[in-house]
């Protein structure tokens, strides 16, 4: 079991035929991963191969969907189409969408979010590693060699981090049942609370690992959920403690945000919550071992 | 990217917000003509810092004699580091009878753009927000739907602000966030928002924010960017790609991605070390960024120690061992290093490093420890 | 018992000084409605007087909502107007609001609708006659002199045609739990079925009179959604049998249209579903009265 | 509202739409000028139906004399009912590779505009859609985003359109839909597209409908309506505020309601009657209105008998009662009429009525009866 990818999960990658978009495509069709159909406008009719499978390639992701029939997206474009890119798998009825892209502004993802809500459809990230089911399908970076199938399912803002918890956890042969970057993007789609209630419901999951990072208020808004609707141990980790301040302009943002977004607040909401709080990366995986009796 | 206010209140103006007449002086020369134009003004040091008037940034030049001798004294200043090059010359505004807050910015939590007020503007807003946080008037706006005719009486009326000046404050309100939003802004400011003895409104002072992501289709504010204040190691971070910000410490770091250098940092100083910066080189981690990273860790002389971190991922551990090599090869340096590779090929990675006498560490607690034994001089 | 309003119902009204607003709003009150508050811009403090109440006047219906806490809103404002009453209305965070005003322009409704499904906010309106509980409540202009308390739910696109059938039942004696008038416009907030949902699920109601005309396919769907989801007796009315085709221009809306829209596609889609249409209204409430075995 | 060819056209244009040169005439010499200016043209009769073609109303004028001669033909032509004022003489396209059916408008059903588009444009696109529906290519658009390239890349892709005019034809895409949202259309339509011998996108016939309720923010659009061809009876009932249509009966329907006034004439139909109209007077029903609505339906010499049916409402039965009579004193007539009073103070209102010596009725069905039988002569 897993959450929301599996080896039977049928993707469409908007972007296949770029740099960025062939060479990630080709690790996760060679992963396993189920991928039916690419797309790059003015491109379509063309096959893109790898792993001794061919992919079609369209113009645009409705014809793909018309002739493949994907239930999920991975987004690989350059940042100025991404939001288009967005919307086009919206529109053409994907309910699960995953976008790497880093470097979107804001004020899009502002509508482009407002438009997924209205719609009923998920995104994952942008600006986000994607999400790996071990043994089973990858969308997006989470390099496979470093996990392994087993009950732990792993959520967290950040990118490098996320692989370096996974890779201590399988290093103690605790393996994951999915490993979900949301991104740290101040604006995405899908945020800890909506992983928490997947992996909550996931029969699969026995344990949860939590990563955060300073910002926003993410960590403390799962806190509380936690607290009320999250049965299984959670176990976290959030980075930086020692950030400095960001430079702040103006006075709105501090207006805004009051204490919410350091460390420290993130940290105290978590415990609150019952939920260990490692201090050092190195940690969280001998944390996880512990409270599982490993 | 943050604006200076002369560069804010132009854009705001472009956008319909009524702004005092003014005008930007290098020397104190142009601040007496300018004043000698205007008939008395304000001259206000442009540094992208806060609290410019409490460290004497803001002084009054009734007189062409006056504005000179406040430019005089202003420009050359260090605030907070920053050390100031220009002041703004603004008229007078004639009377003040009330200072207003009024800002749109992001409110991630809610996911929209916000309008944020408050009758009580002036220095202290954030304290009122503390004390008295009903004084503070948030209303959000869709971006479909853009700023509404009750939405401004909404922030009008709450204010208590005249009637007669409420289609005023519309324009407004109406043109600060077509300015926000036209350029991408994640905050415009204006604080105080001042009703003149005259009973019009007028943005004596403005700031504002503008989304990094976003410059590539705001060329206009790009163009902006005030390399003259820019510390040079940003300068050069920036151009290369690399996201740098330098802090205090002796412990140059170098780690991909920025929650694993932040996570870096907080365990260097876990094991009592002191970061020099935070340094995220992002994905790849090709020879030639490994180089400009190092280049720029190492102009700043506290640096006594470098901390190399890179969990390999889908880039295979032995290529970006590779890379750091070559790095090395040229800058050369006397700076000792430890190199912590982790993920796919590390082991293969960590060998060639080895190999090129390279102190290396397994793990990242390993690794500041080393760091920071290094950088207290007692290897 | 009643759908959607009630005596209880706490009513805001926008444009309670208009002329129009003004003289409906007293009706309402002497009817007996809870108008809690009005809303027009600039007459913030004053109050307005009617049936020996006194109800406060706001600038704005977020202030009218801060000090009232209504939830329900009537607006009655100039049709330029009307659309940014509805946002603000939405905004406010009242759940069901009434829009009476005609002549607003489709492209406004189209986005104002989207927005209100975004939000989950029910729209009765544009256009439209309002709603009438007999007996407890009315917004709008139905007259609730014509109407008494019963056991028959009216919904209806039309205005004086439902008064009409009103005053048919209630001439039998056949009284009603509530008069819904959706409104004729092409895009509006509540349709048939929006309303045939609350009286299956009204307890009070035992049958429901629903009068169409020509136009859109709303009674098609209502015909689908009664044979699939409605167990309670339905009785119709279609207007514009005789109705001339519209004068159309270019062949866009016969394509899109086909043959929906017509009063014989709408009388066929009914009696497919099991439901009697009247040939004249004047038989509406004697099958009503057959049915019930009155 | 609807639009002539050459105003859709000339709107299209505005927005980057491409479409032929052409002129107006309003007599043959005119057409012969512009032919001669322009070399060779199509003349096309612009009046507010279709079946233009069919019936004649376009020819063409390779020559200035042939131009002429089309333009003498055509002009004065009476076309289901409307005399040919002016012609509208274009250029000719430069070779025809393809015809492209293009059209933006609202879809109730989804509440949404939408494009449709077909590759098989031309004369028979009903045809089209009825025997091969998958030939209809359909795309809703969302207003808050407009058309987004992978719109129309996707209708683009869907008709096969060589992939050189993809860019052009998103520009002409978009330039359409925001024609339709800037003038508040409810249609606009292009057919044929096409794509000409020099491989260019050319609008070169154009249909255009405009939203009523928006014309009071359309105001260059409000003013193209075309008085000329309008008929008298409608022109008075539209600057009396009252909803109009006449209709090949004999019985002058007056009523208050749109739902109630083609019930009114549905039910004089299933007594054998044939309504000369629909008419609603709306809300109110005040004295004016009542006589302004009574003579345009007087206007009509078929109208042999007059139904009157009013629903009280709010308004009061009486003073409905007292506003008819006073019509009736202002407007003088010998036509029999029929009136039905429902609703509040029917009663009193009737009774005023039967003073007045006018025919009444209870019952709709008794009043349409009556009406009907009026209208025979039989009473």
């Amino acid at each position: 079991m897993s959450i929301l990818i599996d080896k039977n999960t049928r993707v469409v990658v908007s972007g296949i035929t770029g740099r960025e978009g062939s060479f990630h495509t080709r690790q996760m069709i060679e992963y396993g991963t189920n991928v039916v159909a690419g797309v790059t406008p003015g491109k379509g009719g063309q096959v893109f191969e790898a792993g001794g499978k061919k992919v079609p390639v369209f113009n645009t992701v409705r014809e793909a969907v018309e002739a493949t029939q994907p239930n999920a997206s991975m987004i690989i474009v350059p940042a100025r189409f991404a939001v288009d890119a967005i919307y086009e798998t919206a529109d053409a009825g994907i309910p699960f969408m995953t976008c790497l892209t880093e470097y979107i502004p804001v004020l899009d993802m502002i509508e482009a979010r407002a438009y997924l809500d209205a719609k009923g459809v998920r995104l994952l990230g942008p600006n986000c590693p994607g999400l790996l089911t071990p043994g089973e399908a990858r969308i997006g970076f989470i390099p496979g060699e470093v996990a392994m199938p087993g009950p732990v399912g792993v959520v967290s803002k950040s990118g490098t981090l996320t692989y370096e918890v996974i890779d201590a956890l399988t290093r103690l042969g605790i393996g994951q049942t999915t490993c979900v970057g949301i991104g740290g993007d101040p604006i995405n789609g899908t945020d800890f609370i909506d992983v928490l209630k997947l992996f909550e419901a996931d029969p699969a999951t026995e344990h949860i690992v939590m990563i955060g990072e300073i910002g926003g208020n993410a960590e403390e808004k799962a806190a509380a959920f936690i607290k009320e609707h999250v049965t299984k141990p959670v176990t976290s980790f959030i980075a930086g403690r020692t950030a400095p301040p960001g430079r702040r302009m103006g006075h709105a943002g501090a207006i805004v945000e009051g204490k919410s977004g350091t460390a420290e607040g993130k940290i105290e909401a978590l415990r609150a919550a019952g939920v260990p709080v490692a201090d050092n990366p190195d940690d969280i995986a001998k944390i996880v071992a512990e409270r599982m009796g490993k | 990217m943050n604006l200076h206010e002369f560069q804010a209140k132009r854009l705001f103006a472009e956008h319909g917000v009524p702004i005092p007449n003014g005008e930007v002086a290098y020397t104190p020369a142009e601040a007496r003509e300018i004043a000698a134009r205007l008939g008395g003004v304000i001259v206000k040091a442009q540094v992208h810092t806060g609290g410019r008037g409490k460290a004497g940034g803001v002084k009054l030049g009734r007189t062409p004699e006056e504005a000179e001798a406040a430019a005089k004294a202003i420009l050359g200043m260090n605030i907070k580091g920053y050390t100031v090059g220009k002041v703004l010359c603004d008229e007078l505004a004639p009377g003040i009878e009330q200072e207003i807050y009024l800002a749109v910015l992001i409110d991630r939590a809610n996911r929209r753009p916000m309008i944020m007020a408050s009758a009580a503007g002036g220095m202290d807003i954030e304290q009122v927000a503390e004390e008295m946080p009903e004084k503070i008037i948030k209303v959000h706006i869709e971006p479909s739907l853009g700023v509404r005719s009750y939405q401004s009486t909404y922030v009008a009326s709450r204010m208590g602000l005249p009637k007669e000046l409420w289609r005023d404050f519309h324009k407004l309100l109406t043109g600060l966030y077509s300015c926000f939003k036209a350029n991408d802004a994640s905050l415009t400011e204006i604080n105080p928002l001042v009703i003149t003895g005259e009973g019009k409104l007028l943005a004596v002072d403005g700031k504002m924010s503008v989304d990094d992501n976003a410059l590539y289709r705001q060329e206009k504010v790009a163009a902006m960017r005030d390399v003259a204040e820019e510390p040079v190691a940003e300068k050069q971070a920036r151009e290369a790609g690399i996201n740098f910000i330098k802090l205090d410490g002796n412990i140059g770091c170098m780690v991909n991605g920025a929650g694993l250098a932040m996570t870096t940092m907080d365990v260097t100083k876990l094991f009592g070390g002191a970061p020099a910066n935070f340094l995220d080189i992002g994905g790849g981690a090709k020879a030639d960024q490994v180089a400009a990273a190092l280049r720029i860790i190492l102009s700043d002389p506290n640096v006594k120690a470098v901390l190399i971190n890179i969990f390999g991922g889908i880039t295979r551990g032995d290529e970006v061992a590779k890379g750091i090599v070559a790095a090395l090869e040229e800058v050369q340096t006397d700076v000792p290093m430890v190199v912590r590779l982790a993920g796919t090929n590390a082991a293969e990675g960590m060998a060639i490093l080895a190999d090129a006498k390279m102190e290396t560490a397994v793990t990242l607690s390993d690794a500041a420890q080393k760091a920071v034994a290094l950088a207290q001089g007692s290897n």
